[in-house]
């Protein structure tokens, strides 16, 4: 079986580049790729296309990228709980593509999975729907929404093997199926990789072929935005 | 006036047994703690999670599990988690029965607003206009008027549109409305001490009063 | 949790009324639903529309049912290895849209997700092109392609709960997801039916939420249609 | 002339370490027997398997574990399985990087015709007009001629076509032949004992031969 194993997430990610697209897995901080975002701020890129559905919190994933200004455009769904952000939205250094979830969710699935377009209900009659077609279909109306696709895509796993299979935990699955299949690259970290042939073929959640580097994450901080308990 | 707590008990007299529920940030969310125990609903949660149970006790607290809200939370017996796409297929296929969300406008027409204050941050329309967009049904809680005095059930809404021609239902602090096909605002019951013409009165959009209007009940 | 469970097959068939469209999931004879098929040979229904990637053979699967005249339709990619269907297909008896395989299963996919049409590159320049939009995005070529949907979909799968949780085996989970999601009624047979909570949330191949009756299958009979070992 | 082993051990030869590959039914299939040892390639069945192993023994035959060509299989390690949506995006979104299949007519500028023959019994497409509208790269295995003699590689196909400019390389039981992206079949190599003369006289579509044309190897 392929071998796709690299040492850590400084080798995984040496080769991206200024200007690069890049598409990160999470929803909140929930499932974000912790390893390679630190392994990116050690870089000296910047002019970063990022596609998340958030864009982190002041001192945590990608918040962190964007107070080292390494971030020219964010494609996401939902941007608060983010000072340094919208310092940077407001003062235009920053350019923001705001996009419903489900059409975020769908334009990087067809990115991965080789539609160019589809129509969706989403936006209608919004602001999202400006210059885009609009069609009717069986009476009701639709948009016609573009695939996303990435040079790299950083995607975060519970477990993964050598071949590249991936399985999740929970809801920190959400992004990271769609965007493994949508990047040029993928590199996957995982809190436990095993030799290929460990994972039970029927419950892998992104198939190998969709992975080209994987490692073993360390020091996670799985950081809790609303913790919330019982009383 | 209803309280929060009242809005979101009024709603959940609307749930119906063996449906699949999207409750969205805020009001909403408290909707799960009025719906009665004889009713077998599930709850959505649109990053990835069919069967939201209680919030965690402290020892039970999982960073990967959380809710839309990113609360912490835990998962009922029989639920199923899943991937963004999936989760609005889900959504946008109409498998998703009944979203209660919140709203800075709605339109006589059945349009919403609840997602931008120009000027202000924009914070983003996260999953709510596909869920606006796809819902059979659509129930929204909201406060009647700003604060104020401004009634935010309009002819046309002022603020930027999250989606048209889709609130089937409002529970206010005022009253209950229904969004009628033609277009109007049907009062359907009013908040205890609340009258019809104070409704009347704090409602611009065009109001449809048939018959007597009872006073809600929160008696069972 | 809702409870899905019906007693047996007869049970779940019952309000499946002639002119029906209906979907069938499996490839070939695998991950076919065996017991709904048998159920609905017992009725008196006809002028069915069905879906499904193959059309089983002359005495096994759908091929029972074009034995039995109930199929006035079919929608597939590959209908070989069946004589009544031949000679149905020449008599002018059986309407056959045949589709792309990759096509079809996209489509049910965008049928059970909200999806109305979609851009997809297979029959580009082919007759399953005749009277299709054609447009080009990124320098290639694209068909529009239509969502497919059903009154009743019938799937198969290895494991499930009784609030509709399904986990299928092997390969013979194929079309079974993607047709659970597009049928207005779905119903799910299992090989092995469990109390809601028993199944793991995180394994979970078709949420219960697409599924509106389950039943636990008998007498499967799983035949194999090329049986080869190595020597 | 190739016998069909030898042509599925030619097209081995174009394997490269890594790849993920779909092989069509009958030769194809053979291509797997032919791959080095030291190559590490994973096989992709379309109906939804990543990681094909060797035919099962009696024993471990299972109804459930099938190839595209419905013959029972076994799973290598590390293998995945999907459903047909998840195949075919795989396929669809250039994952799968070498598709060989077989064909009953390639035209000059790479159209392939494979699933109709008009008249006779229709069985359908399955997955091979998916396959030839994605695949990176794509290499038919085929006879070069009818059993009548007709040539099968043509100026245009006669046959309802599978896909458009899409084959990159054919090995026939007389040549192996480059689809030129601008039109032409390059002859590369020839059959043992065939000579330039015969490919010439048994190719109708533009054939291209440059210098000398060597014999095909197959020592090692």
């Amino acid at each position: 079986m392929i071998n796709k194993t690299v040492k850590n997430a400084q080798e995984a990610v040496q080769d991206v580049f200024s200007n690069a697209v890049l598409m990160f897995g999470g929803f909140g901080l929930s499932g974000i790729p912790e390893n390679s975002i630190q392994a990116l701020l050690a870089m000296n890129i910047n002019g970063l296309t990022c596609i998340s559905n958030n864009a982190g919190v002041d001192d945590f994933g990608i918040g962190l990228m964007l107070q080292k200004r390494m971030v020219k455009k964010m494609i996401s769904s939902y941007v608060g709980e983010n000072a340094e952000f919208e310092r940077q939205l407001l003062s235009g250094e920053l350019e923001v593509e705001l996009i419903p979830q489900g059409t975020l969710a769908e334009r990087v699935r067809a990115g991965g999975a080789g539609i160019p377009a589809f129509f969706t209900p989403a936006g209608v009659g919004t602001e999202v729907a400006e210059g885009k077609e609009l069609r009717e279909f069986d009476d009701k109306l639709y948009l016609l929404e573009r695939w996303l696709k990435a040079d790299f895509a950083f995607v975060k796993a519970w477990k993964g093997d050598t071949a590249g299979n991936l399985i999740y935990k929970g809801t920190a699955r959400n992004f990271n199926p769609m965007m493994a299949a949508a990047g040029k690259i993928t590199i996957a970290e995982v809190e436990e990789l095993v030799p290929a042939g460990e994972l039970d073929p029927n419950q892998i959640h992104t198939p190998g072929i969709y992975v080209q580097r994987i490692f073993q994450g360390k020091n996670y901080e799985k950081r809790i935005e609303q913790r919330t308990v019982r009383k | 006036m209803l309280t929060k707590d009242q809005i979101a008990q009024r709603i959940a007299k609307e749930v119906k047994d063996g449906q699949y529920i999207n409750l969205g940030i805020g009001i909403p969310t408290l909707v799960a703690n009025y719906i009665p125990d004889d009713l077998d609903v599930i709850l959505q949660s649109e990053n990835g999670l069919l069967g939201i149970g209680p919030f965690p006790t402290e020892d039970q607290v999982d960073p990967d599990l959380i809710n839309a809200g990113k609360q912490t939370i835990t998962m009922t017996k029989g639920s199923a988690l899943f991937s963004s796409a999936e989760s609005f297929a889900m959504i946008r296929g109409g498998h998703v029965q009944l979203t209660i969300l919140g709203a800075m406008e709605v339109s006589e027409n059945g349009d919403i607003a609840n997602w931008k204050i120009p000027g202000k941050m924009v914070k983003g329309m996260g999953g709510a206009m596909d869920l606006v967009a796809s819902a059979e049904r659509i129930i929204v809680a909201m406060q009647h008027c700003s604060k104020n005095g401004q009634s935010k059930l309009l002819k046309s809404c002022t603020l930027p549109i999250t989606g048209i021609r889709c609130v089937d239902m409002i529970v206010s602090d005022m009253a209950v409305l229904e969004v009628l096909p033609e277009g109007g605002f049907k009062l359907l019951e009013r908040a205890p001490g609340i009258s019809v013409e104070e409704i009347k009165s704090k409602t611009e959009g065009k109001l449809i009063i048939e018959g007597e209007i009872p006073e809600m009940n929160f008696a069972n």
